[in-house]
């Protein structure tokens, strides 16, 4: 075993779980700002998630165990991302490499125990939350995956981490069509898979509207906890992931201390920036209506379609 | 052993005499029975003798049994019993009276004689025979439909195998014309008589078309459908699993004189049409059916029509799969009439839609009618199954690519009609308005073993390569110029 | 006797034959064909015992006497019967006789046409009367075809059979005799067959009209 | 007698014993006496494919009545695979209708179709010419059609189902016939050893190619040759459903994959385009009908068309790669369709069982009308769960590993020197996306709706565990689900060495690796990942469980109201919806909406009543206007046959006048 790898991978996932909170504050601290409120401040969310940590949970007469078990489901799945996905190094664990196709089967698992969370209780808007959102998570799932094809094939390889690292060494790929197209579907598809705006509101109650809230409805306590904190760092690797694929400078490639402070700190500017960047634009968003989301998304894939294209033609 | 040349016609004279004198019923209405196993003991003891390479023929050389007269003797010997015996109760009213008996065995005898003529015009006049015979058990209900379909067949009949006999005719004066006028099989098989082609050709393919006629095949088949709707079940069977098999049996007979002198382009041209007409008539009037029997009838068209191309296909697997097929059409389909009178008998009418759920009220005859479609529609393990892939393959290769292309869409829709009939007739609830609670009859309205018989015959004979096999090799043998 | 007269004999009966058939085209009443019908079975028999005599064959002349017999006397005989028990003797054809007896000219040029090949160009009489059987059949096949009553099917049956022996006899001098006697024998009992069945039809249907026969059908 | 014979011959000699038992049996010992049989028989079945798989070669023929043609079974380690998969699916289906069988079920028509049925199904593999495959093809089909028709007096759609599916089984036979024919002519044989000297590259080659193809198609349930799947399977009883399912159908596979390995192998690319064409067009279509069904069986079914979809991709990959010399993804692919086909075995069989189950306790197959079962039938709802993971192809499971192979093959298989492949990959990795995210749709719909929530109808609501054999057949099956996905190294190794492919490895803890491509994949590694990252985030929870144990209440929030009545939930149909408005253009659902309004005032509305039917498109557009032309032509044609004897004399004449004709020229 490989101890090293190891070391290198529990760091980041210690590190994206506590910053994880902390990308949410500050999106919703610039949108605050940005719409002229004060704002409850960047670590709003921490004390939210510790709060829930301590109360009483709640959970409804004959459901099944998915609705207590489903909570951890959720957060490991997201831990097990922030473990594979290369944010602050490009080492990989041994046995387990960062292949697109693992990482976004593992996001699945998360977005399916939410989506039988939301059935379990058996209320309407539970069931209604989560056929939304296991409609988008289907439609999302071909702009990834062919968006990562077109990544992947510069890098002769499907694992992100050889993927960032080739956009290390040549950066000039970062630039080429295929790099940008591939990228914004990318993009697209995270806010989606994420429930940010313009395809989900992460800040909505209005019953009609909801998708991800409306499945958390009947969880309480530390089940809510989880949930929360599991979307937070789901949203909080992607952007990661993206910001690496943009910005791939700071990522440490070994795993000598020095490399991995840079790379945490690179990766703490990153997402600062890009948690700014998100928070700034979602106040000039509205959300689509949900019929409309099949659109944007078809838009994304075509994005992502035409960078395959354009690799074989361009490059 | 040449005794055994004349036991099946002197069965069927004693049979008819016996059941035309106004003996006990009880005796008479086993004459058919008496007749059919006599034949299919000689039939087997003369396939016995040809296997042994030992082929008997009378002393004036009129009746000769090579392997392929022995197994088609065997044919109607064991289908006739299926017949006879399966309908020892559905023959009408009061076992139908002595006529009937004494024609049936009549029929038998001249089908018969048919086989195991060895000379064309005696073979010729055999058939002509079996159509007399018959006119009057097709008409036997006498009711306005017997009388049309019995009129009907007896013009169609007579007509076409007149036109045979033209055929036969020129044939001798072919013979004539080089210096040894003969009607023998054995003498035209041999091929060394220097025949006039124009002469044979038109002789073989005038032949051809009139025994065509009496094998049901299209465009020719027109007397069919009525006929064997209209006659008492077990002539139905008779005549639809052997009538029409022996007068195919003439056709390969005078295929194999024509192909030696000809080259096979003429028949496999005739046979082809012919056989693809067939399925498409069969295809096209079984999609809108509304009568079992007729429905049954189509089949044998379309059974005929395969056997064409089987025929038409030729070659040793061909034609053992088209002799094998004779077989196990024979016994299914008069299993099947067998059955389909006994339904008439019980439910009073033909038209399946005022059947339906068949199998629910009267299991004791849904059980045998199902399981023989099965076997006709070529399920495995019944030997159709074997026969119609031969068949096929054999037409495939043998360079009729695009023919048995065309047939093969037909055959599909042969088969779709023929599933949708049956499955309207046997299965699903019965009507809800006839009765609250379903009366069901679990009693087989005759016999039951005949058709036990012949359906686990015809499940097994295609695995019996001895003597089975054997036997219809030295038959295809006969077919390709030995003997 | 001489060639000469011999092929004008065959001429001449085989001419009247093909005339009968013709005639018969033509009457629409079902008397004058049965009459028709019986001198054309004279005309058959004269043209056996004709070959009998060339070819000095005994078996032959007694064939002719069977023929004269059966088609002559026997079929027509049992064919008045039926015809004569009924008062209403006329047919009403399917096509009318000017273009029936066109198409029986048609049918008479075809078969010369198609017997060409067969027969090669012989000038043996024989041979060259050899189409006018063929025709017969093919105008039996179109009296069948074109008549609805039932006694004018036989006819036309009986006129598809003289044709057949027409041929039989001029190609080949008849068939073996055994097999002639079957044939005939099935030709009178087909006769007879039929005879019955029209009676029953006249009792079921009041007639013998064959468009009556539609019932079963698809 | 070598090892290999001896198991075929017992499996054969059992067969004929279990008929017998099924035929003589009474009918209260029946099940378990034909249930035993048909186990042993299965047994024998496994045992003959292991041997067959691992390398042994053996012939047991039988002559026939027609010369030349003798039955032969000689199972190669390809076909070695096939019984293996069609055995393992008879025992559990056997041993799950010990529990199951009742009423029509039970009869002795029924044992003896299901014996027949599975026995043709392990021998169609075993088949060593063209003769003995049809023949066991046929026996196949007989048994299935059947068994289709077993409820034929209570359900009037049994008979509809049975003739659609008794028509496209004999279009499949016709083909296949046709296609061997094909073969046989240019080879002179019938032998599956003297086939393979066709050129793929000849028109022959080409003609054989397309007419087997549209066969095993046929069987196999591709669309639109599928028609028959969705209505068949739900028909029959379902340890029958599962056998057609999870093994039936592969024998199209097996049929696809002797054609493009054994017969013609190096196949030109244009065959690996039509079966990808072929193979994607089911899958996606096969998935979108399959999430907007209610109906459970039927629902399993059409995913059955996407799953056999899938693997038809796969194989048309493996052909489309090879005909361009990428050797290595090309095997990948290969692999992929194989394993894909085990694991839509283990998991296809588990969930039919388990629908079966389901059917049994509730009387219902309606999804609208079920809920509430997962604390019903705790068991059943573990083998579903865990094999709707799989059909998902989430990890750890079957699925996945055989998707990750697949996409292994799709992103190592790119380059730029082939436009044909430099489209069809992006497309078939989109495709296959899709396909991925509609089953996880399906499946979160099928389990969420069947299993969770409150109880729709009395029936679901009464409903109770089954018996032990039915609960352990659906968990074997699970558990199948769950070792393929655990342990893929070895099984892919024995796959792999199936069809020739040596460059398999395992790796870590019996862990799947591509040398050639570079990849692994070790799912226990990242099971134990996943379990340590879930490690801390157990204890905080422990901890403060310990000091805050849950409540139970009503609904915590509800909106702010009371429990809301059960018809209130989202059903099967709602979840669907939104879906079903996405791909309105391709489902084309009929919907009204009727809205009565209040006699006082119209704009008071007293009722309002939405329908909504689904029916399969290619059926109603496509094979609805061929029956109803069909039908047609059978009213036009009964002229030919209107009764008039003139009619029928003229036919003669003009045959006659025709043939004259023909043979003066």
């Amino acid at each position: 075993m490989n101890w090293t790898a190891t070391a290198v991978a529990l760091f980041q996932v210690l590190v994206a779980t506590l910053v994880a909170p902390l990308v949410i504050g500050i999106t919703r601290q610039t949108r605050a700002r940005l719409e002229g409120r004060a704002g409850a401040g960047i670590l709003q969310p921490w004390r939210d998630l510790l709060k829930l940590l301590r109360k009483e949970t709640l959970q409804a007469n004959g459901v099944s165990w998915i609705s207590s078990v489903g909570p951890i489901i959720v957060m490991a799945s997201s831990l097990l991302v922030a473990a594979l996905l290369p944010l602050i190094s490009t080492i990989t664990l041994p046995l387990v490499p960062d292949d697109l196709f693992v990482v976004v089967s593992v996001l699945l698992i998360g977005t399916v125990a939410v989506a039988l969370i939301g059935l379990d209780a058996g209320s309407a808007f539970g069931g209604m939350g989560s056929s939304r959102h296991m409609m988008i998570a289907a439609l999302v799932e071909p702009t990834v995956l062919v968006a990562v094809y077109a990544l992947s094939i510069p890098a002769g390889s499907s694992l992100l981490s050889s993927i960032v690292a080739t956009r290390l060494d040549a950066p000039a790929v970062i630039l080429s069509p295929v790099s940008l197209l591939a990228v914004v579907a990318l993009f697209v598809a995270v806010l989606a898979e994420t429930g940010r705006l313009p395809v989900d509101n992460p800040s909505t109650h209005l019953e009609l509207t909801m998708v991800h809230e409306a499945m958390i409805l009947e969880s309480s306590g530390r089940d809510l906890a989880w949930l929360e904190l599991g979307s937070w760092l789901r949203l909080s690797a992607l952007l990661g992931l993206v910001a690496n694929l943009m910005i791939p400078w700071g990522l440490a490639t070994d795993a000598t201390v020095l490399a991995l402070v840079i790379g945490t700190i690179a990766l703490l500017v990153k997402l600062t920036v890009f948690a700014a960047a998100l928070g700034a634009g979602e106040v000039f968003l509205a959300k689509l209506r949900l019929f409309r989301v099949p659109e944007l998304l078809a838009g994304s894939f075509v994005l992502a379609f035409l960078a395959v294209t354009a690799s074989y033609l361009v490059t | 052993m040449a005794a055994f040349l004349f036991v099946p016609l002197v069965a069927a004279l004693v049979g008819a005499a016996i059941g035309s004198f106004n003996r006990p019923a009880a005796f008479r209405r086993f004459t058919g029975i008496g007749t059919s196993i006599a034949i299919l003991v000689s039939g087997i003891a003369l396939s016995a003798a040809a296997l042994a390479s030992h082929v008997e023929s009378s002393v004036t050389g009129l009746l000769r049994a090579d392997a392929l007269s022995s197994y088609m003797l065997c044919v109607i010997g064991a289908v006739a019993l299926t017949a006879t015996w399966g309908g020892i109760r559905g023959s009408g009213k009061a076992d139908g009276g002595r006529v009937y008996n004494a024609l049936i065995c009549a029929f038998l005898g001249a089908m018969s004689l048919a086989v195991l003529a060895d000379n064309l015009g005696i073979m010729w006049v055999a058939i002509e025979l079996t159509t007399i015979a018959t006119a009057f058990l097709v008409g036997h209900a006498r009711t306005g439909r017997a009388l049309e379909a019995a009129w009907k067949y007896v013009i169609l009949g007579s007509v076409g195998v007149a036109i045979a006999f033209l055929g036969i005719v020129l044939l001798y004066a072919a013979t004539r014309e080089s210096g040894s006028p003969t009607l023998s099989w054995l003498e035209l098989d041999q091929g060394n008589l220097a025949l006039n082609p124009a002469l044979v050709k038109a002789a073989a393919a005038l032949a051809v078309l009139g025994f065509a006629t009496k094998a049901g095949l299209a465009p020719m088949h027109s007397w069919l459908p009525d006929a064997h709707s209209q006659a008492p079940a077990p002539v139905s069977g008779l005549m639809s699993g052997v009538l029409l098999a022996v007068a195919f049996y003439a056709v390969l007979r005078i295929q194999s004189i024509a192909d030696a002198v000809l080259g096979p382009d003429l028949m496999r041209g005739m046979l082809a049409v012919g056989g693809l007409l067939s399925l498409a008539v069969a295809a096209a009037l079984l999609i809108g059916q509304r009568d079992y029997k007729r429905m049954l009838a189509y089949s044998s068209v379309e059974h005929m029509g395969l056997m064409a191309l089987g025929a038409a296909a030729g070659g040793v697997i061909g034609l053992t799969a088209v002799l094998l097929h004779i077989l196990g059409h024979g016994l299914t389909k008069s299993s099947l009439f067998v059955v389909s009178g006994r339904i008439q008998g019980a439910e009073g009418t033909t038209t399946i839609s005022d059947v339906r759920g068949l199998l629910t009220r009267r299991p004791g005859l849904g059980v045998p009618f199902l399981i023989a479609m099965v076997a006709l529609l070529g399920f495995p393990p019944f030997s159709l199954f074997f026969s119609e892939v031969g068949i096929l393959i054999a037409a495939w290769t043998r360079g009729m690519g695009w023919v048995t292309g065309i047939a093969l869409v037909l055959l599909l829709v042969v088969f779709a009609a023929l599933a949708r009939l049956t499955a309207r007739l046997a299965f699903g609830a019965p009507e809800e308005a006839e009765s609250s609670e379903p009366l069901v009859d679990t009693s087989s309205h005759g016999p039951r073993t005949p058709l036990i018989i012949a359906l686990s015959v015809t499940a097994v004979i295609a695995f019996v390569a001895v003597p089975l096999g054997s036997l219809l090799s030295s038959a295809v043998a006969v077919l390709s110029g030995g003997s | 006797m001489s060639e000469s007269l011999y092929a004008q004999l065959i001429s001449l009966t085989a001419g009247t034959l093909l005339l009968t058939a013709a005639l018969i085209v033509w009457r629409r009443s079902l008397r004058a064909s049965v009459r028709l019908l019986a001198i054309q079975g004279i005309a058959l028999a004269g043209l056996v015992a004709v070959l009998g005599w060339h070819e000095r064959t005994i078996e032959l002349v007694l064939v002719s006497l069977l023929v004269l017999g059966l088609k002559a006397i026997v079929l027509p005989l049992v064919l008045s019967r039926n015809v004569l028990t009924h008062d209403d003797d006329r047919e009403v054809p399917r096509l009318n006789p000017t273009a029936s007896l066109i198409f029986a000219a048609l049918l008479t040029m075809l078969a010369y046409i198609v017997c060409r090949p067969w027969m090669g160009d012989t000038d043996d009489p024989t041979s060259r009367a050899v189409p006018i059987g063929i025709a017969l059949v093919l105008i039996g096949f179109l009296l069948l075809i074109t008549r609805r009553r039932a006694a004018s099917q036989l006819i036309g049956f009986l006129v598809l059979d003289n044709g057949i022996a027409t041929v039989a006899f001029l190609t080949a001098t008849g068939v073996p005799l055994i097999v002639e006697l079957g044939a005939s024998l099935d030709v009178l009992l087909v006769v007879l067959i039929l005879q019955v069945l029209t009676g029953r039809m006249q009792v079921k249907f009041g007639g013998t009209d064959l468009d009556d026969l539609t019932e079963l059908k698809d | 007698m070598n090892p290999l014979e001896g198991a075929l011959t017992a499996e054969l000699l059992i067969a004929a014993l279990a008929c017998i038992v099924a035929a003589l049996s009474p009918a209260s010992m029946r099940r378990y006496l034909a249930g035993v049989a048909t186990l042993a028989m299965a047994a024998s079945g496994i045992v003959a494919g292991g041997f067959a798989l691992s390398g042994h070669t053996g012939t047991l023929s039988a002559p026939t009545a027609l010369p030349a043609v003798d039955l032969t079974l000689a199972p190669d380690r390809l076909g070695g695979v096939f019984i293996v998969i069609a055995s393992a699916v008879t025992l559990l289906a056997a041993l799950y209708a010990i529990g199951y069988v009742h009423g029509s079920a039970d009869s002795r028509s029924a044992w003896l179709a299901f014996i027949i049925f599975t026995l043709g199904l392990q021998m169609v593999p075993a088949a060593g010419d063209v003769i003995t495959f049809l023949l066991a093809w046929e026996l196949m089909a007989l048994g299935s059609g059947v068994l289709v028709l077993t409820d034929h007096r209570t359900r009037p759609q049994a008979r509809s189902a049975a003739l659609w599916y008794a028509v496209m089984t004999q279009l499949s036979f016709l083909l296949l016939l046709a296609g061997f024919a094909v073969l046989a002519t240019a080879t002179g044989s019938t032998t599956f050893d003297a086939l393979v000297t066709v050129s793929p590259t000849s028109t022959t080659g080409a003609l054989a190619f397309i007419l087997l193809t549209l066969g095993f198609a046929t069987k196999a349930g591709l669309v639109p040759l599928h028609i028959w799947l969705p209505r068949a399977h739900p028909e029959a009883p379902s340890h029958a459903s599962a056998v057609m399912s999870a093994a039936m159908v592969k024998m199209g596979v097996y049929g696809t994959l002797l054609v493009v390995l054994r017969f013609m192998p190096g196949g030109p690319a244009w065959w690996g385009i039509v079966l990808l064409v072929l193979g994607g067009i089911s899958a996606v279509y096969g998935i979108l009908q399959a999430s907007v069904t209610s109906d459970v069986k039927r629902l399993l079914a059409y995913s059955t068309t996407e799953n056999i979809g899938l693997i038809f991709l796969a194989i048309g990959a493996s052909v489309l790669l090879a005909a361009y010399g990428i050797t290595a993804a090309s095997q990948a692919a290969l692999l992929a369709a194989l394993l894909l086909a085990i694991s839509h075995a283990a998991f296809k069989c588990s969930l039919f069982l388990g629908a079966g189950a389901i059917v049994h306790a509730t009387g219902e197959r309606n999804l609208d009308r079920l809920g509430g079962l997962g604390v019903r039938m705790p068991w059943t709802a573990a083998a579903f769960g865990v094999a709707a993971l799989g059909a998902a192809a989430l990890p750890v499971t079957s699925g996945f590993v055989a998707e990750w192979t697949l996409f292994q093959s799709f992103i190592h298989g790119a380059t730029r020197d082939a436009i044909p492949l430099a489209v069809a990959l992006p497309v078939a990795v989109a495709v296959v996306a899709l396909t991925a995210g509609l089953a996880l749709v399906t499946f979160v719909k099928l389990y969420g709706i069947g299993f969770l929530a409150r109880p729709r109808s009395t029936g679901a609501d009464d409903a109770h565990e089954v018996s032990h054999p039915m609960r352990w057949a659906a968990l074997i099956g699970a558990a199948a689900v769950i070792a393929l996905g655990v342990f893929p190294g070895p099984i892919a190794q024995v796959l792999a060495s199936a069809v020739g492919i040596g460059d398999v490895a395992t790796i870590g803890f019996g862990g799947l690796s591509l040398p050639s491509l570079g990849v692994l994949l070790d799912p226990m590694a990242l099971a134990i990942t996943a379990l340590v990252c879930a490690l801390p985030v157990v204890v905080v929870s422990a901890l403060s469980a310990r000091r805050h144990p849950r409540r139970a209440t009503e609904l915590p929030w509800g909106c702010g109201g009371v429990r809301v009545s059960p018809r209130m939930q989202y059903t099967a149909t709602s979840y669907a919806e939104p879906l079903m408005r996405v791909f309105d253009d391709t489902l084309r659902p009929e919907q009204d909406v009727v809205v009565t309004h209040a006699t006082e005032s119209r704009y008071l509305v007293a009722q309002v009543r939405y329908r909504q039917k689904l029916s399969d498109v290619i059926e109603v557009r496509g094979y609805r206007p061929l029956l109803a032309f069909a039908d047609r032509l059978g009213v036009v044609s009964r002229r030919l046959q209107n009764g008039s004897l003139h009619r029928y004399l003229t036919y003669s004449f003009v045959a006659l006048i025709v043939v004259l004709v023909v043979v003066s020229l």
